[in-house]
């Protein structure tokens, strides 16, 4: 109980950011692609809609509940997927999602940070949800 | 008056204190002490054999502790006989062989199966699935403000002669202990059959099947001190009598021949395969445990505990509580946070070694109703002490701290 | 060359040898090394908590030690994948998980299924279950007079195109070692689904499922020095991803709601409720253990076991042996006495501390097939010595001596 | 290893010239009644006929395959029934059997001592083989 707010390892200030001021949050009317992922282990959910443009992810937003590392990490991804080809966003994977998070994930927290990259996967580029990535 | 116990010295039969966890999670398993590992290991280095089968002295040793854990367990719940007592994996493998051999020979199209919303998934899936086979309806009591069983709601439903009842004692999400003996009376007068969850039962106050009157009760080892791997299912005799196996193999049967195969006697003709042998031991041991401190001691215990934690609670600023009074719940809390989700305040307090359920706790369907997605739960047990309470406010505290 | 081991150097690491008993019963269950219930204890003692549900690093230990069970699992019996390997309490649960979500799924009425007249009474009664129900019919293989399969009978059934065909790839009432790789490969190209019952394999020898080509391959620890309570089904991902779940309750969810239940991913799909956690950590211990010593040196010190145990069994006069000759069988020798009946020798070895099994061996088609009731059978293990054969030898006589 | 025969505590003499030479081993023509049983646990089976006349067990029989227990308890449950009012019969008890046979049982052997009182109990006068008497 000594650490605070400023100096926490796990909750630093720019992850409590993206938690308390999501970016891209919300729906997208008539979105090109929509597609939503539980975490079945707690039951947090994340949705997205993206608005594709010849390959061009022109806009894209995400809803839906969840603690401070799957909404961050929801977070930090729309931002970097806006304006991103959907052929790039492919190679998106789960150390670039965690790198920039920048925190050390525990095993139990890792579903968490993961939850929206399994958003895109399954959504944007149709893999199957149960594959090996799980867990 | 009710025998009382020390915590300080039980906490010293239980070696994982030493860790310096403050453990508020037993509602999803319990710790087990010294003595329940000490009869498995005496077990697997004195007299570790098969049981049943023995032609030697180790094996009759193994199969008289084996057996004896049964007769434990029957003067426990007050069964009639130990016929009634059949060793599981735990709840979930009890319920599943009712659904298995009662229900698909009773449960008929058009039947009705009267559930709640406060249910274990343990006592929800396999009978949606059940449901779902025979063509089969469910309803689902609801709950009152307070997290209690809607009384009115359950009369109504019992008013359409439903097949089967089946509900948990107490809630493992919010702690609701449910008026189960009148539930059970009025469920069996409107003809049903009735299973009761004791999952969260059993292991925290005296149970009498026989007082209570259902004709199932189901509950879990490893919530009760004992090791995982063991559970029991009490069935009346008449209907495991008129049952078929669930599973089937060695040790269940009398003869086998080509032209067919005749069973077991009771309870055996519900063990197929090895069982899990030193776990049953091991079961016994912690219902040795559980006896000696007493169960009203047990539940008074808890009580005290949870009158303490639910006070300490209600004062911080943005906690919602959920479920009843402390006098009308079993040693599980579960609360949210204003703008802090259970999982990080379960991560923050993990950080003090707080151990902190955050989750739905298999107890979706409720969370749908109370319209959150997870809550966090602090669970007590014999061992629980009051300065565990204390780190867990602490540990909210600090995360609200961090989330301001 | 085969690596081989110290034999005494491993007593060292089973306590109960201490207590001075021959031990010769290890095809109905193997002892336990300390390092399995070293790894058990180490669950209890430092992180004892539920998992897969984990929000502390105590609970992610556990989930990861549970889990790591599953990859060396994998690794011993080079499955694809982890989600082909699901945890049971042992083989008769394996197969009667297939009997009940594969088999009241495909097959029907008028299919066929083949058994052997040597399998164990858990690869036998739940078919005999499932035919029954589905009005199927089962066909069982014949031994010749050395106790092996016979093959042409097998291939002559398998021109009926079998929907199921199931056996045991080494059997524990005569030790015989069937051409398990061969029978499979035909049983396939016959369009049958094929389960082995490996109880007596995945023990003894090096086992590679994809090699052996089946779909299904169940086992248990408690058989391979692991602790009682854990055991695994092998199952090819196709069949078990359009397999419905056998148990249902907690865990084995995505999503539970009012209207329906959504199933989790394997191989969680068919662990419903708490798993035997620490059973699955002594199991990974166990697998360790094993993989330590190497598979063929495990085989080849049985076969030389076996070797010795046959020659001396030969010598003894009024003695039969049944089965094939050591180098078709493992370590399991059945043997009766002319004038005595097993269960006395049994008990007069066990005033020698020697245990040793009589009965049916839960094999009783077999029983009947030969024209007895039971027979005397010594079995070996990775921790038996020549010397437990010789007290064998002398208890025989002591037998001899008796009933002369 | 130390025992001999002659002074064995549990393969006693008269045991073993019970199991060697079994009385009233046999069956009977017609018998009035004729039951089986089996031990589950090992396979055994032992069965009896009975002739009854006015109440008496006029002759008895029994057969079956057994341990030199389970043999030479029959054997000598044969005996006494042989001549005794059926009522009277009914009296014998587990202890009865036990005492007759005069050596210490231990559980795993218990079955095959009692088997013969089985045969007698379910056979003869109609009791449920699954009553409290098993194990
Ligand atoms: C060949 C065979 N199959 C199946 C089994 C049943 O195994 P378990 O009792 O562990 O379920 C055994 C064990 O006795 C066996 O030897
Ligand atoms: C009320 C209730 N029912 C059923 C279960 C399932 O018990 P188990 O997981 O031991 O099968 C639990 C445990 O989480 C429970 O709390």
């Amino acid at each position: 109980m000594s650490s605070t707010a400023a100096d926490d390892q796990f909750y630093r200030e720019y992850i409590l950011d993206h938690y308390k001021n999501p970016r891209n949050f919300g729906r997208l009317e008539n979105p090109d692609i929509s597609h939503e992922e539980d975490n079945p282990l707690c039951g947090d959910v994340i949705g997205m809609d993206f608005r594709v443009k010849d390959g061009v992810i022109e806009d894209i937003r995400f809803h839906g509940r969840g603690c401070a590392i799957s909404q961050a990490s929801a977070s930090l991804l729309t931002e970097r997927l806006k304006g991103l080809r959907l052929e790039d966003a492919k190679k998106i994977g789960k150390a670039d999602v965690l790198g920039e998070l920048g925190i050390d994930i525990s095993p139990a927290r890792i579903k968490c940070a993961l939850l929206s990259l399994k958003v895109l996967k399954v959504g944007a580029y149709g893999l199957a949800g149960n594959d090996e990535d799980e867990e | 008056m009710i025998k009382t116990f020390d915590v300080a010295a039980i906490r010293k039969d239980f070696p994982i204190f030493e860790t310096g966890i403050a453990y508020l999670d037993s509602a999803n398993t319990s710790q087990r002490p010294r003595q329940v590992t000490g009869a498995m290991l005496e077990y697997f280095e004195k007299f570790n054999s098969n049981i049943h089968r023995a032609a030697y002295r180790i094996a009759e040793e193994a199969t008289v502790r084996y057996e004896a854990t049964r007769e434990k367990v029957r003067e426990l719940i007050n069964a009639s006989s130990t016929k009634e007592v059949i060793y599981t994996r735990g709840t979930t493998e009890g319920i599943n062989l009712v659904a298995y051999s009662w229900g698909r020979k009773h449960v008929k199209q058009g039947d009705l199966i009267v559930l709640t919303i406060i249910d274990h998934h343990s006592n929800i899936v396999p009978w949606q699935i059940l449901a779902a086979e025979k063509g089969a309806t469910i309803e689902y009591v609801d709950i009152d403000e307070r997290g209690e069983l809607r009384q009115d709601q359950f009369r109504k439903l019992l008013e359409r002669s439903p097949k089967l009842v089946a509900f948990g004692q107490v809630s493992n999400a919010l702690g609701t202990i449910n008026p189960a003996t009148e539930m059970v009376a009025a469920a069996k007068t409107a003809g049903a059959t009735v299973l009761v969850d004791g999952a969260q039962g059993a292991p925290h106050q005296g149970v009498d099947v026989r007082a209570l009157g259902c004709d199932f009760y189901a509950f879990s080892g490893h919530k009760m001190l004992g090791p995982t791997g063991a559970g029991i299912l009490y069935g009346r005799r008449e209907l495991l009598e008129a049952m078929d196996p669930f599973m089937s193999g060695g040790d269940m049967i009398k003869t086998v021949r080509v032209e067919g195969t005749t069973y077991h006697d009771l309870p055996w003709k519900f063990e197929a395969g090895t069982q899990a042998i030193a776990e049953v031991i091991g079961l016994g041991a912690a219902v040795d445990y559980l006896t000696a401190l007493g169960m009203d001691a047990v539940r008074a215990h808890e009580r005290e505990i949870t009158e303490y934690a639910f006070e300490a609670l209600s004062d911080i600023e943005g906690l919602t509580l959920y479920g009843p009074p402390p006098s009308r719940r079993a040693g599980v809390i579960s609360f949210s946070i204003e703008g802090i989700h259970p999982h990080d305040l379960a991560t923050i307090a993990d950080r003090d070694q707080v151990c902190l359920r955050a989750g739905h706790h298999c107890a979706m369907p409720l969370m749908t109703r109370l319209g959150v997605a997870a809550t966090a739960r602090a669970s007590f047990y014999v061992y629980t002490q009051k300065d565990e309470v204390d780190r867990l406010v602490g540990s909210i505290k600090e995360a609200q701290r961090i989330f301001a």
